[in-house]
């Protein structure tokens, strides 16, 4: 990787492989006016035309080049989703660079770990507070970062260091650079080779540092065939296109956020809105109206809450339509599952009722109006909040793949839903269960090139006969569909020797708008137990209805209550398993997990060592 | 809290609705009645097919038997039997405590006519708008009544009328102002209105000259004279009469505070002026409440001289005052119409009509009014045209109209000099008829006319709007 | 973008006056049937009268119509200076007074005792709004100086010191309770004595409908002629149209942010760079213009005004004309001079029924008894009887509803009408939600 | 300006004229200034211009007249001579009007604690038309005299002429000032001030502020009552009480701008001062430049002059502005 192309100077010699940066430049050439990204700026969603994004990323390469990276050369970018991350992403590939995304949680000790595990040579750190990660750190604790870049300048006018660089002065000196040496991003892009690696995602490490994950040109163009050019993904059979809108705000370094943004964009042509932050998805949503939606099975969770709360905070009269609403939208769920999400004409009739009454009203309120295909990956998802979506109109299909195959595994078609599934493999595609552990194994285009700088931890992946080891135990639904188990490392094996996949029991309390958090323990123990932490918004707003007063997380998590609550929502979940898969004994956790203090990835996934570890008092007492 | 607020307010709208509601209601229920756009439709109607009678169900009463039923337009339903009269009153404005009255006296007086079988078996209905003594309503209201009534029964304040006068002409339709101003005597002003009693300024000829002969009579052999008034038609119009007539007589006018009197200020600057002028006659135009300011505050100052004013300026009231004894001593009044309690033929009718009201001058003035408006529907009747042109011509050929010697009787035909009205009523405030519970005045001198009010030729008015 | 009302690409389209279709949709149908209301009785589709607004046609409702429409035209100005601005004003009457007289000075007809040029509507309009502006420059300063309810009274006594000018002045205004005649609304082309187009006469339909006429002749009839009524109607209609959309314009301006700055938190917005003198200047001589212009459409309108005309009492319409309309919006302040202007004919007409009711006797008749007195030895809250007999008559009760109304709307509902509406709109728009 | 008319004065005319236009101006302020203290007692403690004093002081004058001219109640019951039957139904009549301002307060004014001071002061405009009309209904046609015993007697001291009822009025007017200041210094008093100064504090302190508020009010209510008597009274207005008579009081807010609006020492000063201004400039400012009833604005000119010197009054506070 480190061998250094000769740079061709001639831009004529057309290349065979299409990148994802060669795209953009094919979009720009057949529609320029055409509408790439939208920013939200001074409440005003300021729009990129096709041509001005390649035009941007073509002078950012120029940047690239002014600053001298090379052929192989790592940047990384550590900022919130916007459009300058997309650009510099692009412009890096263009120029044969290889892009890494941090994550805008990662603390100064993981950020200094992925930057020099990497190696990169130009670092983006977004503004002040992911500047102050890297420059806070001892003087050469990056030694091979020559330049940081950042474009919020807020604060940053007194930092004296030389490797600093506003994202303006970049692009002027980008200008200059092509001024100079027209047709040089071009002709490298030209250069480009299916094996051209032009990303490191690093897996979010629940055990061990972080593995960066080598994606090559070649397993973007497989999986922008497969995922993004699906035949029979949305409702209305079409492919993505140029009109479809796309709301980007889950951290673009994860996998599935480039695939469901930045490779939807260049390869469909769909347009991107960075969503303002996190907290504002809400509005955001509202005023996009997405047409694709991406979400983790958190965010589902976190609206289905916030539908039911809202639902019945309404009105004393809302609430009786809500009532029937709700009552028409559990009947097509439960209609529709038994249907592979079709409808049947009972179902059908109840939707034309429960849409003018309430249906249409709510998804224009969750921003989910227009939406024609919503989807879910990247952790498991309770039946319920799907079906839920279902019975209003909303059909969410899960699909299932991991960084190591970018992410092109199962999805669940349109029209051929089965709930509790991943779906089926995509069409000629290598996919097979292990026969003696359940594991499901891929072999395709999409598998990737490797890990960063550990051969022997990319042959602990590959079986020998050259299939990718997911770590996911499934099994087969009908033939046809696959069902996730669980992660191979979660699967607990109870001292009676009964095999439990904790996942579904945590999917199923956290269907619950009270319950965010929740980790099943029992491996090697007589019975099952449970950490639980709680909503704080939702049980706070339920703590204020039922006039208890409290201070801090911690004191609401203790109020007697609110355990009586969580006890009953316990109660239920056991209900709909098996005695051995019930849950005898749980605390609350004392308080809200947190990425910066290890006990969740930056994909919040709970580290199940790193709650052992902090929280041993707890599980001991659980099993006194 | 919150639930109540929005209880009210949900109440409030639905009172809203319920109250436009029932605006329909009014219009439909009362569809026998033309009444809004139900009447005006039928009326466009009868209009285009010409002269079309309405034979249906005569009235059968003994004086209509003979006659055909009269042509209408509108404000007229023959088939209910109604007529209805608009009337422009200021009930709630500047003066509202005057107008009311007169209202009274006009309901008590159809109400009467109406017990007796109304105008040949047609009952007659007031609709009443109260204007606020402001001209932008009293244009609003007129153009809501236009469309509804026959006629209208009276039109209070002359810059009103006079912003109506052109509609009143160009629809022809008859009003009779509720004012005395002198230009009214003008054929090309009031070819649509009826104007009655006394103008404002020959009022003034005729006291000035009574109260300069009392004087001569007391031994002041050259009295001269200060004057005071509310600002305004009926202010000014009375100064120039008082002006004219002092000229006429020789008399010197030492403080000239026409339109000084303003309402809502302090009048005492008014009275000031007056008692430093020291004069020997005072005459006054205002209403009870700021001649009573002015009179008070002259005689706190002790100033003694012989006081007149016009006849809006009395009030029984000022007899109740701690003024009572110095009006009885100083005080003059006037007015065309004989007073409360007196003993003309007119005056008793109207009594007795009024019934248990509570006495005041004003009634006669609706008593007059709605009687020329009573004659003017008869003679339309018997000429067969109601319609409200029809009324109007019928009304402009009036003659004679006899009030029982209450007022003296109108006449619409002739020459404007020929026709105005030049007789006023002296009166004098008695404590001693107040107490009985009249309204404290004395007739001392009925139908006065002074020399130079009867020889004034009016040219114009004697203040011109 | 269609289908997402609240993603705005662009300044433009964030601020545009009509952001949404169905709001385009909805406003385009109120100027159609603005225009239908005076037509209607002579509009016929097929062989149906059409009847939109039914009963509005007549003339007497087109008067109050016309009077909504100016002191729609006046509320929107006081609007600027109290609702925007948030510069409590009981001067307006003052600013409308100096506008009428501008007009009955440049369009007048010059009378024995008055002044008058005779100059066309196109003249003495724009001058009326323009030397009340110029009035009110002159005392802001003073009341730049002074804040709050010290405003007030400083502005209400300029309401005072304009009655005295205008009692005084009798070769402009004509003098106290004697008024003078006004320029009528006539559009002539200079001092021409056939007017270009005659609001105020009745006469065959204006050129506009002749084209209306040519498109949907073959469905729908138009009169040929059309009342003074119609026409002055249609014309202030225009003008207000004129008006509202400037106003509304304003609120997208520098100067309209720097009003409602002023208002929110003046200091604050001084330290942001808005410049409280100039700022409540700009604010007095943009209220004064609209004042100026309402008090000359005013004086048109009615043919004759007299100078105790501007007092107290039409300050405080206005100012009750925005409250209960709703404080700094503009639909809110044309809901309140419609709701100001209509709801006393219709406790008229509420009355009407009630009395009408009594007589009829029933039920309903015995229970309204208790409330309406019919005579004098009735007792009751209201009488019929005008005056003499217990009870308040009609037009005190009015007067009365009209004063509880303006409590009852600022305890219960602050926000005015426009307050309920936003209610309303939330109610539906937050479905199935509450928030 | 003064200066000059004094100057004019001493010149001019007579002593008698001069006298005349200080007592006139005395008993005209001494009115002005019991009308501007019942405002600024109200003002003070509830922060707001009550525009319904006029309709108040009208609604007392006309109890007066009732309880003393047809009732004869309480003042008959107890029999005595006629002067002191009608001080005693005067007395009856003016408690009566606190009570309806005590009434106002808790229906009108409590609600709308926190709101914007101008919609309060709107929602006085809406009591005063609503008192205004049906007092004017309870009037009806004609004046009501209030059956004073005052009669038009006349007071004279040298030069001094005073009618017997001017010289009440300004006795009663230093009266009532004395007995507020006493009130101010009273507990209820001090708890008013601390109202007035901080309401939420006050609170704290355990001061129940709807009770100062409805203190204020009737205070308020009942000093407007005495001020309608005195306006309608010879020689001011011997027919009685009017229509005319609720307008009155809106002739004393200049009286309260100029003194400043929380000012009880600037209530009385203005009052005189206008009252002494206006009836000045009715005596010698006649020259007819000025205009017919020049006299009347005269408060008004001298209220704005003041105001752009001292923008909050002569002795109010000047509030501090916070961001």
């Amino acid at each position: 990787m480190t061998a250094t192309v000769e740079r061709v100077d001639s831009s004529g010699a057309a290349s065979s492989v299409k990148t994802v940066a060669s795209r953009v430049r094919d979009w720009a050439e057949s529609d320029p006016q055409g509408t790439a990204m939208r920013e939200k700026d001074f409440g005003i969603w300021q729009e990129y035309g096709w041509s001005k994004l390649w035009d941007e990323i073509v002078t950012a390469g120029h940047g690239l080049l002014a600053l001298g990276v090379d052929v192989g050369d790592v940047v990384s970018i550590h900022s919130e989703d916007r459009p300058e991350w997309v650009i510099l992403d692009l412009a890096t590939v263009a120029i044969r660079g290889i892009t890494t995304g941090l994550y805008p949680t990662n603390p100064m000790a993981e950020v200094k770990y992925l930057l020099n595990d990497s190696g990169a040579r130009v670092h983006f750190a977004e503004d002040q507070e992911q500047v102050d990660k890297v420059l806070e750190a001892e003087p050469d604790a990056f030694p091979t970062v020559t330049s940081i870049l950042f474009v919020e300048p807020r604060g940053l006018r007194s930092y004296g260091d030389d490797r600093l660089m506003f994202w303006d002065d970049f692009m002027e000196m980008g200008r200059d650079h092509r001024k100079a040496n027209p047709g040089a991003v071009e002709a490298l892009m030209a250069a480009a080779e299916p094996d051209d690696v032009i990303t490191l995602v690093y897996t979010s490490g629940t055990t061990g540092p972080p593995k960066g994950a080598m994606l090559n040109n070649k397993n973007a163009t497989f999986a922008i065939d497969k995922i993004v050019m699906a035949e029979g993904r949305t409702r209305d059979g079409k492919s993505p296109h140029p009109d479809d809108q796309v709301l980007t705000y889950l951290p673009l370094c994860h996998v599935a956020e480039r695939i469901f943004s930045t490779w939807h964009m260049v390869g469909a042509g769909v347009t991107l809105n960075f969503a303002e932050s996190i907290e504002t998805v809400q509005v955001n949503l509202r005023e996009i109206q997405p047409t694709l939606f991406f979400a983790v099975p958190r965010i589902w969770e976190k609206i289905h809450a916030t539908i039911l709360i809202k639902l019945n905070d309404a009105s004393r009269i809302k609430r009786v339509f809500n009532g029937i609403g709700l009552k028409l939208a559990g009947f097509i769920a439960a209609d529709r599952t038994a249907n592979k999400g079709n409808f049947t004409w009972k179902s059908r009739l109840a939707y034309a009722i429960g849409n003018p009454l309430m249906f249409r009203a709510l998804k224009e309120r969750v921003g989910l109006r227009r939406c024609r295909w919503a989807g879910t990956g990247a952790a498991a998802i309770a039946p319920e909040v799907l079906q839920f979506f279902m019975g209003f109109g909303v059909p969410v299909y899960e699909l299932y793949g991991m960084t190591e195959n970018s992410a092109v595994a199962t999805l669940n078609h349109h029209g051929r839903v089965k709930v509790g599934t991943v779906g089926e493999p995509y069409s000629d595609i290598g996919l097979r269960l292990d026969e003696e552990s359940g594991e499901i194994q891929t072999k395709h285009d999409g598998v990737f090139a490797g890990y960063w700088r550990l051969p022997e931890k990319t042959a602990e992946t590959m079986t020998d006969d050259g299939w990718l080891k997911t770590g996911d135990v499934g099994v087969w639904v009908e033939d046809t569909h696959i069902k996730i188990v669980d992660r191979i490392k979660h699967i607990i094996i109870t001292s009676g020797g009964k095999n439990i996949s904790p996942s579904e029991i945590e999917n199923s309390l956290k269907t619950s708008p009270y319950i965010k958090e929740a980790m099943v323990i029992g491996e090697g123990r007589k019975y099952l137990t449970a950490l639980i932490g709680i909503e704080l918004d939702t049980v706070g707003m339920w703590a204020l209805r039922q006039s208890i007063p409290y201070t801090t997380y911690r004191d609401l998590s203790e109020k007697p209550e609110v355990i009586q609550m969580v006890q009953r929502l316990v109660d239920e979940t056991n209900a709909k398993f098996a005695r051995v898969e019930q849950i005898k004994k749980f605390r609350m956790i004392p308080k809200e997990l947190d990425h910066e203090d290890g006990e969740l990835t930056a994909t919040q996934k709970v580290k199940r060592g790193a709650m052992f570890e902090m929280f041993e008092d707890l599980v001991e007492d659980l099993y006194r | 809290m919150k639930v109540s607020r929005k209880l009210l307010v949900l109440l409030f709208v639905l009172g809203l609705i319920a109250a436009a509601c029932g605006g329909d209601d009014t219009a439909e229920t009362t569809t026998a009645a033309p009444s809004d756009d139900g009447g005006t439709t039928e009326t466009t109607a009868a209009m285009d097919d010409g002269d079309t009678t309405e034979t249906t169900a005569a009235p059968s009463d003994d004086g209509g038997e003979d006659m055909a039923p009269p042509v209408v337009d509108v404000g007229i339903d023959l088939d209910a039997g109604t007529i209805k009269i608009g009337m422009l009153s200021d009930l709630t404005g500047a003066f509202g405590p005057l107008v009311t009255p007169i209202v009274a006296g006009h309901e008590a007086y159809w109400a009467s006519v109406n017990a007796n079988g109304g105008i040949n078996g047609l009952q007659v209905e007031l609709v009443i708008r109260d204007t606020v003594y402001d001209v932008t309503n009293h244009v609003t209201l007129y153009e809501e009544l236009k469309d509804q009534v026959v006629a209208i029964g009276h039109s209070t304040g002359s810059p009103h009328t006079l912003a109506i006068n052109e509609d009143l002409q160009s629809d022809g339709i008859l009003a009779i102002p509720l004012t005395w101003y002198s230009g009214w005597t003008d054929p090309d002003i009031n070819a649509n209105l009826l104007p009655h009693g006394t103008p404002y300024c020959i009022e003034a000829m005729n006291m000035i000259e009574y109260i300069t002969d009392v004087a001569k009579e007391t031994g002041i052999a050259n009295p001269t004279l200060a004057i005071a008034s509310f600002p305004g038609d009926y202010g000014l119009d009375s100064m120039a009469g008082a002006k004219l007539a002092a000229e006429a007589l020789g008399i010197e006018i030492v403080h000239d505070g026409s339109g000084t009197i303003i309402p809502g200020q302090d009048q005492l600057p008014v009275a000031d002026a007056i008692t430093g002028s020291g004069a020997d006659l005072v005459w006054i135009t205002a209403n009870a409440t700021f001649f009573g300011e002015v009179y008070g505050g002259a005689i706190a100052s002790g100033f003694e001289a012989l006081w007149s004013g016009a006849g809006p300026n009395w009030s029984p009231a000022l007899l109740d005052s701690p003024l009572a004894d110095a009006l009885q001593r100083d005080y003059y009044g006037t007015f065309y119409l004989s007073p409360w309690g007196s003993d003309s033929e007119g005056m008793q009718e109207l009594m007795a009509i009024m019934g248990d009201a509570p006495p005041t001058d004003f009634y006669g003035e609706g008593f007059v009014e709605a009687k020329i408006m009573h004659e003017a529907l008869l003679k339309a009747y018997e000429l067969g045209d109601m319609t409200q042109a029809g009324v109007t011509a019928a009304a402009k050929s009036l003659e004679g109209i006899d009030f029982g010697g209450m007022a003296p009787s109108e006449t619409y035909v002739g020459e404007p000099n020929d026709i105005v009205q030049r007789e006023s009523m002296v009166f004098r405030p008695d404590a001693a008829l107040r107490a009985a519970g009249g309204t404290g005045t004395l007739m001392i001198e009925a139908a006065y006319t002074s020399p130079t009010a009867a020889s004034f030729v009016f040219e114009g008015a004697c203040f011109e709007l | 973008m269609r289908g997402r009302p609240h993603l705005y690409v662009s300044y433009e389209s964030e601020q545009s006056l009509l952001p949404t279709w169905t709001q385009r949709v909805m406003v385009g149908l109120l100027v159609f049937l603005l225009v239908l209301i005076p037509l209607q009785g002579g509009i016929e589709i097929g062989d149906r009268l059409y009847q939109p607004v039914g009963f509005l046609g007549d003339n007497a409702w087109l008067k109050i119509l016309s009077r909504v429409a100016i002191f729609g035209i006046g509320a929107l100005g006081l609007n600027i200076l109290t609702g925007l601005a948030g510069q409590v004003s009981l001067g307006h009457a003052f600013f409308m007074g100096i506008g009428a007289y501008t007009a009955a000075v440049l369009g007048g007809e010059v009378g024995k005792a008055h002044w008058g040029l005779g100059l066309p509507i196109w003249i003495w309009l724009p001058a009326a709004g323009l030397v009340a502006a110029l009035v009110g420059m002159l005392v802001a300063p003073t009341a730049v100086k002074v804040r709050g309810l010290y405003l007030a009274i400083v502005t209400l006594g300029l309401v005072f010191i304009g009655e005295h000018l205008f009692r005084n002045l009798t070769s402009i205004t004509g003098g106290s309770q004697s008024g003078r005649k006004f320029p009528s609304l006539d559009f002539r082309l200079w001092k021409e004595e056939e007017p270009f187009l005659a609001f105020t006469s009745d006469g065959p339909m204006w050129p506009v409908f002749n084209w209306l006429d040519w498109l949907f002749g073959p469905w729908i009839n138009f009169p040929a002629e059309m009342s003074e009524e119609a026409k002055t109607y249609l014309a202030l209609a225009a003008l207000l149209v004129v008006v509202v959309v400037l106003a509304k314009n304003l609120q997208r301006t520098r100067i309209g942010r720097a009003f409602m700055a002023l208002r929110d938190r003046d200091i604050a917005a001084e330290v942001m760079g808005v410049p409280d003198a100039k700022t409540k200047f700009e604010a007095f001589a943009l209220s004064s213009f609209y004042a100026g212009i309402a008090g000359a459409l005013l004086v048109a309108f009615i043919g004759r005004a007299i100078p105790e005309q501007f007092n107290l009492l039409l300050s405080v319409q206005f100012v009750v004309i925005v409250l209960i309309g709703g404080a700094g919006t503009v639909a809110g302040t044309l809901m309140g001079s419609v709701f100001v202007f209509v709801f006393p004919r219709l406790v008229q007409d509420f009355s009407g029924w009630l009395t009408e009711t009594v007589e009829s006797g029933g039920v309903i008749g015995s229970i309204a008894d208790v409330f309406v007195s019919t005579g004098l030895d009735d007792p009751g809250l209201v009488s019929t009887l005008e005056g003499v007999s217990p009870g308040l008559n009609v037009s005190q009760l009015n007067v009365v509803i009209y004063g509880l109304l303006i409590i009852g709307f600022l305890i219960f509902e602050p926000l005015g009408l426009y307050g309920i509406w936003l209610r309303v709109r939330n109610y539906w728009k937050g479905w199935p939600f509450s928030y | 300006m003064s200066l000059l008319i004094l100057a004019q004065a001493a010149a001019d005319s007579g002593v008698d004229k001069f006298v005349g236009a200080i007592t006139n101006g005395l008993s005209l302020g001494a009115i002005y200034a019991l009308l501007a203290l019942g405002f600024v007692i109200i003002f003070k403690a509830t922060q707001v211009i009550s525009f319904a004093h006029g309709a108040v002081a009208a609604l007392g004058a006309y109890l007066v007249a009732y309880f003393a001219t047809v009732l004869n109640f309480p003042g008959g019951a107890l029999g005595g001579p006629a002067w002191l039957q009608w001080t005693v139904s005067a007395v009856f009549a003016v408690l009566a009007t606190a009570v309806v301002g005590l009434v106002l307060e808790r229906v009108a004014i409590r609600p709308m604690i926190g709101e914007p001071i101008f919609s309060i002061a709107m929602v006085t405009i809406g009591l005063d038309i609503v008192i205004r009309t049906i007092t004017n209904d309870f009037i009806s046609t004609d004046p009501r005299p209030l059956g004073d015993p005052f009669g038009t007697n006349i007071w004279e001291a040298g030069p001094i002429s005073m009618a017997y009822s001017e010289v009440a009025t300004i006795i009663v007017t230093i009266v009532l000032v004395l007995a507020i200041a006493w009130f101010f210094r009273s507990r209820i008093g001090v708890a008013m001030r601390a109202t007035a100064f901080d309401q939420e504090a006050a609170m704290a302190q355990g001061i129940s502020v709807g009770r100062i508020f409805a203190i204020a009010w009737a205070i308020g209510a009942g000093l407007a009552a005495v001020a309608g008597i005195f306006s309608s009274v010879f020689p001011r207005a011997s027919q009685g009480v009017s229509a005319e008579t609720a307008f009155f009081a809106f002739r004393a807010f200049p009286a309260i701008i100029l003194g400043g609006l929380d000012s009880v020492p600037g209530a009385v000063v203005g009052g005189f001062v206008i009252g002494l201004a206006e009836s000045f400039a009715g005596k010698y400012m006649t020259w007819s430049g000025f205009g017919v009833g020049f006299s009347g604005i005269v408060p008004y000119l001298v209220m704005m002059l003041v105001l752009l010197v001292r923008p909050y009054g002569l002795f109010g506070t000047e509030e501090i502005r916070r961001v």
